[in-house]
């Protein structure tokens, strides 16, 4: 099981929790299972969101592996100028 | 990918050799947009509306057909129907559906045999609006009764109840703010406003588009980002991704206004229904009044601060217009606003506000310079009402690797105390300040993502090294890319060519943006370099007849990897490239990966400034940007990122605006009273590179590009603060609003 | 759009005096070519002066005074050798106008006949109390520089009337002049004040001034009032703050995107002190 | 409209085109001539990028007619080095990387030029504020002003 940290816009769409413990060995299977879980997470998380695993910041690669224990955060989208 | 070495000893790389691309350059060879041509070519030219907010009646371009010379017209009804999300948005912006949304929005175009007939056919197009009220302020825009601009454009965020004009809302943070606040021995509330700022690039938009019936496309324009234009026109125009050909020109400034496209479908649709090439350059009140300045923010902020300097909470509300579209950057801003600093209880709420204004693009770390210019400002009241340091309040409370970032993960290394110290320790800080001068100093953050990267090389037939990238070159960084060649390759920097390859040669790129070029393309370029190397040791292994284990690669020659690999003289690149055709075939190598590890960029910037107290006029006196590079590549045009950040932040502080009058309609669209920086405003701008490596990138780098636009903001607020001993919390600080703010000193 | 070359101010006039649609004469052309690429002003008739001899000179006149030609360019006008210490604040005034690239072409003349309340070139012109020579189909008579403006763009010159020379009186002994403007940046912007002072002394007393105010009312003001503040007097703080008070209640201002009515009548008094500093720092031979 | 015709010298080359009145100088040097190193950034005479010099003088190709060029002397930045030789500015511009994205630099070059033809020795004051009417948005003027000042020294030391 992997913890991962909602920020507080997204905690009203799941069940109002800050952190979420889903199943996933990898980015994608996490964000596919918090999707599972909280379907009123979809349109964000469809919407566009990065991935913060142990401080590294994964913008859209699905396939990063992510250790049990690794602190998960979902960060708004990004931008670039 | 963990770092090679920290203390890596360099040939090339930290070198200052001249760009490959130079010569063309300074001789005006150098092919930018609007200098490309073709046989047969049209030229076109976009009718726009002269209205913030119309409901568009009718179009009768009867007239315009009539006119001789003129080869074909379009309009909405010429653009595919059903897209959705973003990419309507863009064929909205493009093109005008049933409504004019903004001054300038494009409503139809014309394309003919000459450039001045074409703008003469505009004329004869005769468009009936039914003018609408507007609203251009985002305050307002918010407010009850405000003319709303599109209904229903709100998504999953928004609370119930607010005005359609809000289309997004974001709430992120964590701790008690009251607990926070009642351990303040101080606490500020204040609120902050920026106006919109162009990009200001010298080169207006421009671009040569072909499009058959057959639905084959090639596209030739100035743009940060082909693969970004690629995929827009296409889909704006319904066609196949790869069918259309997109070969990027040499680039007049970007800073994230051309990672997107405003005229490109036009030329292609115009093209297609002409059966002949169309070229188009926008002018430059087109360019200011209808390409993508950033969004204006109206800001709250509330700090507390213990009289030792530590911050113990920290609250914002960023409300931000992005013109009649959503995608104002607010989401950043409420990301980084106070992200320099270690706060435990921290809170932020963001509005995405449409307007009758442009459709805003992204300009240099977007969302960052809003957000700066209040918390630092903020921070900097707070400090002088404490009788605290700046510098030293800002080291008590600066982020470091491990400390636990305001939105959320942990830090990796970063360097924001090494920028401090270094300004801390710069003879600027400790220089005396005569009457009616202040000085000012501000931090900022600048983080981005690797983004997707494709790269190769080639290895020529004499050993010299080809390189291919699609990160299109905006500020030298093909030479960076040849410095990391030849560092990888070990053979001269003058022996590797870099090319800016089109669309149809190499796999999909993300623009130069968002700070990425040098670390995603340098990054690709060495890893490319890595897999043609493996190659070159194979061939030298089979021409020795041993293991290609036991080769490897030093300074641009293949060696047997020990003294059990045998006794074999170096085979050098030139000679494995000489019989590479006969010895298995060409040799390259290639990379394409969307690669994470990319490192955030701190830095610190001092400024001097001395105001007339009679006039308001601010003169800078002394300005100094501390940044941290992670490593230099090619130090000179690092210290270029640096100097270009600041004055282009230097001037969105102190003159450029958008000025909208009550009519709705830009006031101000030409170089005249859109006042950037001019060469006699400024001093020197002094550099310090830090180097806190990446350990993301192979050679430490970290994306310089984009941090040097924040700090200057509130840098240069805090210097008039200093010098008139009044805080003023609205951009720009224009001479009136500087000399009514003296005289309100009382 | 017809382009005309004349080669003598008559055969000029002849083709404004029969042209039937907008006609403008083209002599630097840095107004004139910014309207027509804008689409605010296109000319069915362009008539250019450059090829009428003697239009680019810059001569010596009986009286001690000037005759300048209605080509003579900013940067020719600084270059000169003797114009400007005569009228240091005639060249200033056309040499703040817009760029190096602009100072390469811009004219006194042309910067008059835009006729914008805020052209840097007429404030010192009119303070020197200069005139210009206007020849139409009833000939030629000189009328004084203050009496061309007619509002914002306009000027009181009817069809087939041009401007042939601009003529600056002598200095004379103990005369100085200045101006000054007032822009947000130090190069490049259009003024948001203007003031230009021109006086003469005795030892250190004032004893004629003429002082000039623009961007500050519809038309370029000459101030009376601001002159009488310093007229008979040593320039003391008195008499500046009476020279600034007269300044503020000569304006008229507008709020525009250059400036507010509040920034630019205070400003004016401001520039008027400064720009009188210099000129009579000038009369007494005192600055370049 | 009937085209107007026009002889004129570019860069020492003796140079015929045809232009429509309305067209400027720098139209017809771009799409006339074929010489594209002049650029339109403004078309106001605000940004420098399009600088040329007419005989001698410093202008805005932009705020000239194609017309207005009949039996004048033009020099654009495509005539400032001579043979495969580069001036002291073009080679100091790119030793002191003065640029970046390039494209104010052939009018910021024509115009240190005719600064110091006209001044060997200037300050950086009177550098910034003959220079003040090219606009750069890339590089903060910083190396721009140090290229100028690094050539107008090799040149005073070379005359």
């Amino acid at each position: 099981m992997v913890a991962v940290n909602l920020w507080s816009g997204l905690r009203a769409l799941a069940d109002g929790q800050e952190v979420v413990e889903v199943e996933g060995e990898t980015v994608g299977q996490i964000l596919d299972a918090l999707v599972a879980a909280y379907p009123g997470l979809a349109p964000a998380i469809a919407r566009g969101v990065s991935v913060s695993v142990d401080g590294q910041i994964i913008a859209n690669n699905r396939h990063v592996k992510v250790a049990p224990d690794a602190e998960v955060f979902l960060l708004q989208r990004l931008y670039a100028g | 990918m963990a770092l090679d070495s920290d203390t890596q000893k360099f040939k090339y790389i930290g070198t200052r050799p001249d760009r490959p691309d130079g010569l063309d350059k300074v001789t005006g060879r150098a092919r930018f947009g609007a200098d490309f041509s073709m046989p047969g070519m049209l030229h076109g030219a976009i009718l726009r509306s002269p209205h913030a907010h119309a409901k568009i009646v009718k179009i009768d371009t009867t007239r315009a057909l009539a006119l001789k010379g003129v080869k074909s017209v379009v309009t909405r009804a010429d653009f595919p129907t059903g897209l959705t999300g973003e990419d309507w948005n863009i064929q909205e912006n493009v093109m005008a559906g049933e409504k004019a949304l903004y001054d300038g929005h494009a409503v139809a175009a014309v394309a003919a045999t000459s450039a001045l007939i074409a703008r003469d056919a505009l004329k004869l197009i005769d468009v009936t609006y039914e003018v609408l009220p507007h609203v251009t302020d985002v305050d307002k825009a918010m407010a009850e009764g405000a003319p709303v601009i599109r209904e229903g454009a709100a998504d999953y965020s928004v609370p119930e109840g607010l005005h359609p004009n809000i289309v997004r809302y974001m709430d992120s943070g964590r701790g008690d703010l009251e607990a926070g606040f009642a351990a303040a021995d101080l606490v500020l509330e204040e609120s902050y406003k920026t106006e919109a700022a162009h990009q200001g690039y010298i080169e207006p938009h421009a671009c040569v588009g072909q499009l058959g019936a057959d639905g084959k496309g090639e596209l030739w324009c100035c743009t940060q980002g082909h693969w970004f234009v690629r995929q827009m026109c296409t889909a704006v125009l319904g066609l196949e991704a790869t069918q259309l050909r997109v070969t990027p020109s040499e680039i007049g400034g970007g800073f994230g206004g051309k990672t997107t496209v405003f005229i490109d479908p036009v030329a292609l649709a115009l093209s297609r229904k002409a059966n002949r090439p169309v070229k188009i350059v926008m002018s430059r009140s087109e360019v200011l009044r209808a390409t993508g300045p950033t969004s204006s923010a109206s800001m709250d902020i509330k700090m507390g601060m213990t009289k030792e300097g530590k911050i113990t909470a920290a609250s914002g509300t960023f409300r931000m217009q992005g013109g009649a579209f959503p995608g104002a950057p607010v989401d950043v801003t409420t990301m980084l606003a106070f992200a320099n600093y270690d706060i435990e209880h921290v809170h932020h709420i963001g509005y995405d506000v449409m307007t009758n204004r442009p459709k805003q693009a992204a300009y240099r770390a977007p969302g960052a310079p809003m957000g700066a210019f209040a918390v630092e400002s903020m921070l900097d009241e707070l400090c002088r009402q404490l009788g605290l340091d700046p510098i030293d309040t800002r080291l008590k409370n600066a982020v470091k690797e491990g400390t636990r970032a305001t939105f959320g993960p942990k830090f990796p290394p970063v360097g924001l105390i090494e920028t401090l110290e270094a300004a801390k320790a710069h003879p600027h800080y400790a220089t005396p300040l005569g009457p009616n001068q202040g000085r000012g100093v501000a931090s900022g953050y600048w983080m981005n993502w690797g983004g997707e990267t494709s790269a190769s090389v080639a290895v020529g037939e004499d050993g010299t090294v080809q390189v291919s990238i699609g990160t299109p070159d905006i500020g030298g960084s093909r030479a960076s890319m040849a410095l990391m060649a030849a560092e990888a390759f070990g053979v001269p920097y003058e022996n590797v060519r870099v090319n800016i390859a089109d669309t149809g040669t190499l796999g999909i790129n993300e623009p130069t943006h968002g700070s990425r070029a040098t670390f995603a393309s340098g990054l690709a370029t060495v890893e490319a370099a890595k897999e043609a190397i493996g190659k070159l040791c194979k061939r030298a292994a089979d021409k020795w007849g041993i293991d290609a284990d036991a080769v490897t690669w030093e300074d641009g020659f293949a060696k047997p990897s020990g003294p059990n690999a045998g006794e074999y003289p170096p085979l050098s690149i030139a000679e494995i490239a000489a019989e590479m055709g006969s010895t298995g075939g060409p040799i390259s190598g290639h990379f394409e990966s969307s690669p994470d590890g990319f490192g955030g960029s701190f830095g610190t910037h001092i400024v001097d400034l001395e105001v007339d107290p009679e006039t308001g006029r601010s003169t800078i006196l002394r300005y100094l940007v501390v940044q941290d590079a992670g490593k230099a590549i090619h130090p000179a045009y690092v210290e270029g990122q640096f100097q270009g950040g600041a004055v282009q932040g230097i001037g969105w502080a102190l003159n450029e605006e958008y000025i909208y009058g009550e009519d709705g309609c830009l006031q101000n669209p030409i170089f005249l009273d859109y006042r950037v920086p001019v060469a006699s405003d400024l001093p020197m701008i002094d550099t310090v590179i830090v180097e806190v490596a990446n350990p993301g990138h192979p050679y430490g780098v970290r994306g310089v590009g984009e941090t040097g636009i924040t700090p200057p903001l509130p840098a240069v607020a805090n210097a008039v603060r200093d010098a008139i001993g009044v805080r003023m919390t609205q951009l720009p600080l224009t001479p009136p609003r500087v000399l009514t703010a003296i005289k309100g000193r009382g | 759009m017809r382009y005309h070359t004349p080669n003598s101010f008559e055969d000029a006039t002849a083709i404004a005096a029969r042209a039937t649609g907008t006609t403008r004469y083209l002599a630097g052309g840095t107004d004139v070519l910014v309207q027509l690429r804008s689409d605010v002003v296109t000319p069915d008739d362009l008539i250019d002066v450059k090829h009428i001899p003697g239009v680019k000179e810059i001569t010596r006149t009986g009286d001690g005074g000037w005759r300048i030609g209605v080509a003579v360019a900013g940067a020719e006008m600084s270059e000169h050798e003797n114009l400007g210490r005569d009228w240091p604040g005639i060249v200033e005034g056309m040499d703040l106008i817009g760029s190096t690239q602009v100072q390469g072409r811009a004219t006194l003349v042309g910067n008059l006949c835009n006729g914008s309340p805020a052209a840097d070139g007429v404030p010192a012109l009119i303070a020197a109390g200069a005139s210009v020579t206007v020849t139409g189909p009833g000939g030629a008579r000189d009328m004084a520089v203050e009496a061309i403006p007619a509002g914002p763009g306009k000027t009181v010159l009817t069809k087939g009337e041009m401007i042939t020379a601009v003529n600056i009186p002598a200095r004379g002994q103990n005369g100085g002049d200045a101006y000054l403007r007032f822009i947000p940046r130090t190069e490049m912007d259009i003024a948001v004040v203007g003031c230009a002072v021109n006086l003469t002394v005795e030892g250190d007393k004032i004893t004629s001034a003429r002082v000039v105010l623009g961007a500050v009312a519809p038309t370029i003001r000459l101030v009376e009032d601001a002159a009488r503040a310093i007229i008979g007097t040593t320039l003391d703080e008195a008499a500046l703050t009476a020279l600034a008070e007269a300044a503020e209640a000569a304006c008229a201002p507008i709020d525009d995107k250059r400036g507010t009515i509040e920034f630019r009548t205070e400003v004016a008094g401001v520039l008027a002190k400064r720009a009188a500093k210099i000129a009579y720092a000038r009369a007494r031979g005192e600055a370049k | 409209m009937s085209k107007i015709h026009v002889n004129t010298t570019v860069n020492g080359d003796e140079v015929e085109y045809l232009c429509d009145p309305r067209e400027t100088l720098l139209d017809c040097l771009r799409d006339r001539v074929g010489l594209t190193g002049a650029k339109e950034g403004c078309g106001t005479g605000d940004c420098g990028a399009c600088s040329v010099t007419l005989d001698g003088r410093l202008v805005c190709s932009c705020l000239v007619l194609g017309a207005e060029a009949e039996g004048k002397e033009i020099t654009t930045i495509e005539g400032m080095a001579t043979g495969d030789e580069l001036h002291p500015l073009q080679r100091k511009f790119i030793e002191h990387a003065a640029l970046q994205c390039g494209v104010c630099t052939p009018g910021i070059l024509v115009a240190a030029k005719a600064l110091l033809e006209k001044n060997p020795d200037p300050t950086e004051t009177e550098m910034r504020y003959w220079l003040a009417g090219n606009l750069c948005r890339c590089t903060g003027y910083d190396k721009i002003i140090r290229a100028v000042m690094d050539a107008a020294q090799e040149m005073r030391e070379a005359s």
